[in-house]
């Protein structure tokens, strides 16, 4: 299931504020939810607004189908009348936190178009995954193993809300780990048989043969888990980073079972806590998602750009919506970088109206025209690095003032190389200088 | 930027008083957007500046009947408040800030709230200012039509190297290529129509880079 | 006193490598330590692995000063020999971190290179501060004046070291609070004293004069913390959030003398807890410079760009480093719009030797032609920003693979409409579907 | 993408090799760039394309000393390792995955990194093929010297609409813009000398974009 609208009343400096969060018309997907949305704008917006407001909303639907409570104050009751359009596979139906006003008192409660919310269960379950911006990265993962918090360990693979406010994100990592242990210890195991059989001169050449076609034909079936991490998911990533996963099993000492470890690709391992701040945001972030590998699920992520260099910013989108199976993600980002990998209706751009203080979404189509892909006027795919920042993010000229200056410098240099009479090596001399000032300001001469 | 002739006055009732106090040398009182004439000014100079930022000939204020001269009524502007993206910019920042002569009609204009702010109390050199009777755009300035940006003209030969420099130092200062995008996207359909054989609609803004890109390409 | 030169014998990537930190040949401080530093590269090159050495060395030096030990081991012997040359008012002198083996064994001492360190003291002596990329932002201000720890807030006015790593950064709100408090009890006491004076008709008409003119005095002759603090430093940054410091003192409740309040242009209150990220990022880095007034310091600086939209990245540079004198700021960003702050010698740009594995600084000038700035070849300063996020930052061609085809379609149509036997219709008709096109692309028609 | 004529050939050995395998119709062995005629063919490619990249004409071996003929001896090429930016690209993606004719010396080219690695396995159409016999980049091709892109040419009229989009997805396949920024400098500052009247030095690469420029321009 996705979110096809959200409607919050009043709430901070929303005010009668709607979301249109499907495909517009003329797309192949026209009418449907959007598969990913991005949250831009100035600091204040409420972009981590909005993905909280998903959040609650989700949260509390969840409580309520559990808990079969009915107008149960659920959460702050200070986000007011708030709702989503969910969208099902056998339908669209409009879930809300509303306050209701009974004989008995005032409620702030959770309740469903027409429908009892715990009835429709089977319709619109999912899972939902929370990246809130300051996510605590740990700083060593070898020593969680010891952690008393380890033992409550829940099963993550059965849990609704993987809200990493609450969860270490650390756990994960031994989630995941359990299966790449099991399946070394399984090629221990067998490679002590075949070498037990072989170290026995009484077994004859067949028995030997077939131990070791059967080893053969395990290693064919069974995909490595490490290998699949390496090969589909990690390594396209933390190859930027000149790094890679370490797949061979170098059995040294039994603490080499034990973890996923990260080497350079020239072969030398890097401890955990030596990765730097963006490696290992990009490994434990995507690790929950390749570990439990989500279907049908909301994904809310709040600056996935954190740390990371331009050039991986370009494609973390990508990265991380290869992993969940029809699942919808809202990213919220100050990044231009990432905001380059959605199409215009995508994006959600959120301003302050100056007016009425209140806080408006910017729409990229022709308003007068209509909501229809031939109408939209910013296409944030389209830009260059310059197109991004000025149309997508509003910033006046350049990053800095000398800029200015000096390409009027330039433009005076090429008019005086131009009208002026000079000397052939004047001429040259002048026409040096142009090339080197270009060159500093690159800009090319046409 | 275009010449601007500031001597069509409809806010008859500030000009008078302006003059009152010139002529009786008096200090003008501080300069604060609540005085009873400041949308006289204003509008007055919309009016003048045909809606358009008098420095990078942006256009500022959406709609001509704003201005209409039917808007004025004994000397004085009486529609409401105006959308515009203006501000009243005092040319010379000593006149205002020292504030013997805040109010003098000779040093107003209207200009784009950016270019007023970037602008600031950096001094100014008359050398380029609008309203100078022989204030002549085709002769101080050449438009580079790849970078979109004003520059000193140096192709006539006229300007001194001094001139030249004062000149690039005051495009700086009055801010006169901070619309350098727009205005780029604006001329450059333009041209490209022309080059098409098309015949484009009169220019509404940026008419100066339009006219001196037009004579640099024989167009 | 600022640092001159880095040197790192080895540790983690970085082996016999040496940082030259002073203004070129032909810059009018040519020879002198840089004012500002700003470190890029890839994740993992080490950016803030640079930050830490400065930090460790620095700290070890206050420690061999504080305590006078001599050849004892200071930190974690890991980082090998390394070292920093100083440069004070009477010359510059290298202090480092050496692997020292005497008769009695090995240890990890600071060694400075003639003299005896304690003894420079007061010629070397200067603040550190160290903003970690991770720095905890309290979530509300208000509740920490009821916490315990808050009873052994140290003077951060006398500390040397103040280390957001261990500080909590809220602690500082309280250290300036209490200026702006104690100026509000202030005016409040001498309104009283006023209006008890005006209570009591016995009282001449001169008394009540002079006691006004008195009040009138003060407040004309004591600076408003709380206005000094607005005008010169908060609402230049946050007016872009559509926010400003609340001036006035408006007294209702107890409460509202009690801390700094932010609120919206228009006037209505923002509780702190409901600020964005962004914003309360750069109201509570700021404030530490604002309130304990750097001279003379280091700051080093992890991510600036943290939770900030384009536009204040592009001046964040510019506004912490105009709230210390003489000081010499270290940052390490992904920001290209961070990066335009700098002149070229001012950045250092980090890049992995595919074949050592170690990391070495990539060189923006003609090394055969020598370290001047006329050799200096990038120049982030006057780039847009295609060309920081290309030259600076080496990304190839545009943030999304689309763009190229849509360009290769624009010079189809161009072509088409140039060579192509069309009616006037035909024309038109082309040429509109290249305006729209060009102008999807922000491709300016030439 | 400038026209390729494989007819030299200084690897011998290995030229003999493959035609056994062709004449004999064997397959091929597995492609691995340990294979010992690897160098051979990267080195005679080296040779034959001048050192530049296939497709896109970007430098990508930086001296031409490291293919001199002097480096071969009986067939085989003697030299050490080469600094370059290159990988042995093979033209048509199936004949390499699927191995029966992985070493053809008609399929193989010596092209930029990244081209190699973007193109990867994606379906070739032999319109754009540099050492096609009747292969004519100034037929197919045009240069647009503003955006610093090739496409298909309309300008001749000789190429039908069909064409032009096999031609403007193969420009894509092959990467050839993917150096549009280095292409842009090294084209713009030759073209720009020419404008001013100076004679640049003979392109050392990007040929053929300059060529059409210069055409378009009439220089």
């Amino acid at each position: 299931m996705k979110v096809s609208e959200l409607y919050i009343k009043k709430y901070h400096q929303f005010e009668d504020f709607t979301l249109n969060l499907t495909y517009p018309e003329g797309h192949k997907l026209a009418g449907q939810p959007l598969n990913k949305v991005c949250f831009i704008g100035q600091s204040g917006t409420g972009k981590t607004t909005l993905l909280n407001v998903l959040k609650v909303i989700i949260l509390s639907i969840k409580k309520e189908i559990q808990e079969g409570h009915k107008n149960i104050m659920i959460g702050q009751s200070d986000y007011g009348d708030m709702s989503i359009d969910i969208f099902h596979k056998n339908g669209c139906i409009k879930i809300g936190l509303y306050n209701v006003h009974m004989r008995n008192g005032s409620y702030y409660a959770v309740q469903c178009e027409k429908d009892n919310i715990v009835e429709l269960q089977s319709e619109i379950w999912f899972k939902l995954f929370n990246y809130p911006s300051d996510i605590d990265l740990p700083k060593n993962l070898y020593a969680l193993r010891n952690k008393a918090e380890l033992i409550d360990n829940p099963k993550l693979k059965d849990e609704l809300i993987i809200n990493f406010e609450n969860y270490n994100i650390g756990q994960i990592w031994e989630t995941i780990n359990e299966t790449v242990i099991e399946d070394r210890e399984t090629e221990i195991r067998k490679s002590l048989e075949i070498s037990r059989l072989l170290k026995d001169p009484i077994n004859s050449k067949e028995l030997i043969d077939k131990a070791t076609n059967d080893f053969r034909k395990w290693r064919e079936e069974t995909p490595n888990p490490i290998q699949d991490l390496a090969d589909n998911y990690l390594d396209k990533i933390i190859g930027r980073f000149n790094l890679k996963v370490k797949t061979e099993l170098d059995f040294e000492k039994k603490e080499d079972i034990e973890t996923i470890k990260i080497q350079q690709k020239n072969g030398k391992e890097i401890p955990f806590e030596a990765l730097s701040t963006g490696t290992k945001q990009v490994i434990l972030t995507a690790l929950p998602l390749y570990g439990l590998k989500p279907k049908d699920s909301i994904i809310l992520f709040d600056e996935p750009e954190r740390s990371l260099y331009p050039d991986i910013q370009t494609e973390i989108v990508d990265f991380y919506t290869s992993m969940a199976e029809n699942s919808q993600f809202f990213f919220a980002t100050h990044s231009p970088l990432v905001a380059a990998s959605f199409e215009p209706w995508e994006i959600v751009e959120l301003k302050f109206n100056e007016e009425t203080g209140n806080v408006e979404q910017e729409l990229y189509y022709d308003v007068e025209k209509g909501r229809h892909v031939d109408n939209y006027i910013i296409y944030p795919q389209y830009l260059t690095y310059d197109g991004i920042l000025k149309r997508v993010f509003d910033m006046k000229n350049e990053p800095n003032n000398l800029r200015m200056n000096e390409l009027v410098k330039l433009a005076t240099l090429e008019s005086q190389l131009k009208h002026n009479k000079l000397s052939p090596e004047a001429k040259k001399e002048k026409f040096e200088e142009i090339i080197k000032l270009a060159d500093q300001l690159d800009w090319d001469l046409k | 930027m275009r010449k601007i002739d500031k001597s069509k006055i409809l806010s008859a009732v500030y000009k008078k008083w302006e003059e009152a106090l010139e002529n009786n040398q008096e200090h003008h009182p501080q300069y604060t957007a609540s005085h009873r004439f400041h949308k006289d000014i204003v509008m007055n100079l919309y009016h003048i500046q045909g809606g358009l930022c008098a420095y990078t000939e942006m256009k500022i204020l959406a709609s001509e009947y704003d201005y209409d001269e039917a808007n004025w009524i004994k000397g004085r502007f009486k529609k409401g408040k105006s959308k515009h993206l203006g501000q009243l910019e005092h040319f010379d920042p000593k006149l205002k800030t020292d504030y013997p002569k805040s109010w003098l009609w000779d040093n107003l204009f209207m200009v784009l709230n950016e270019v007023n702010h970037e602008k600031a109390d950096k001094p100014t050199d008359s050398i380029l200012k609008p309203d100078r009777p022989d204030y002549d755009p085709y002769e101080l300035l050449d438009y580079d039509f790849e970078k979109h940006i004003f520059f000193a003209n140096i192709k006539s030969g006229k300007l001194s190297q001094s001139e030249i420099d004062r000149i690039n130092k005051m495009i700086d200062v009055l801010g006169i290529n901070f619309v350098k995008d727009w205005r780029k996207k604006y001329v450059s359909e333009r041209i490209k129509a022309l080059e098409f054989g098309i015949i484009p609609d009169p220019a509404e803004e940026y008419m100066t880079a339009f006219e001196i890109t037009r004579r640099n390409l024989n167009l």
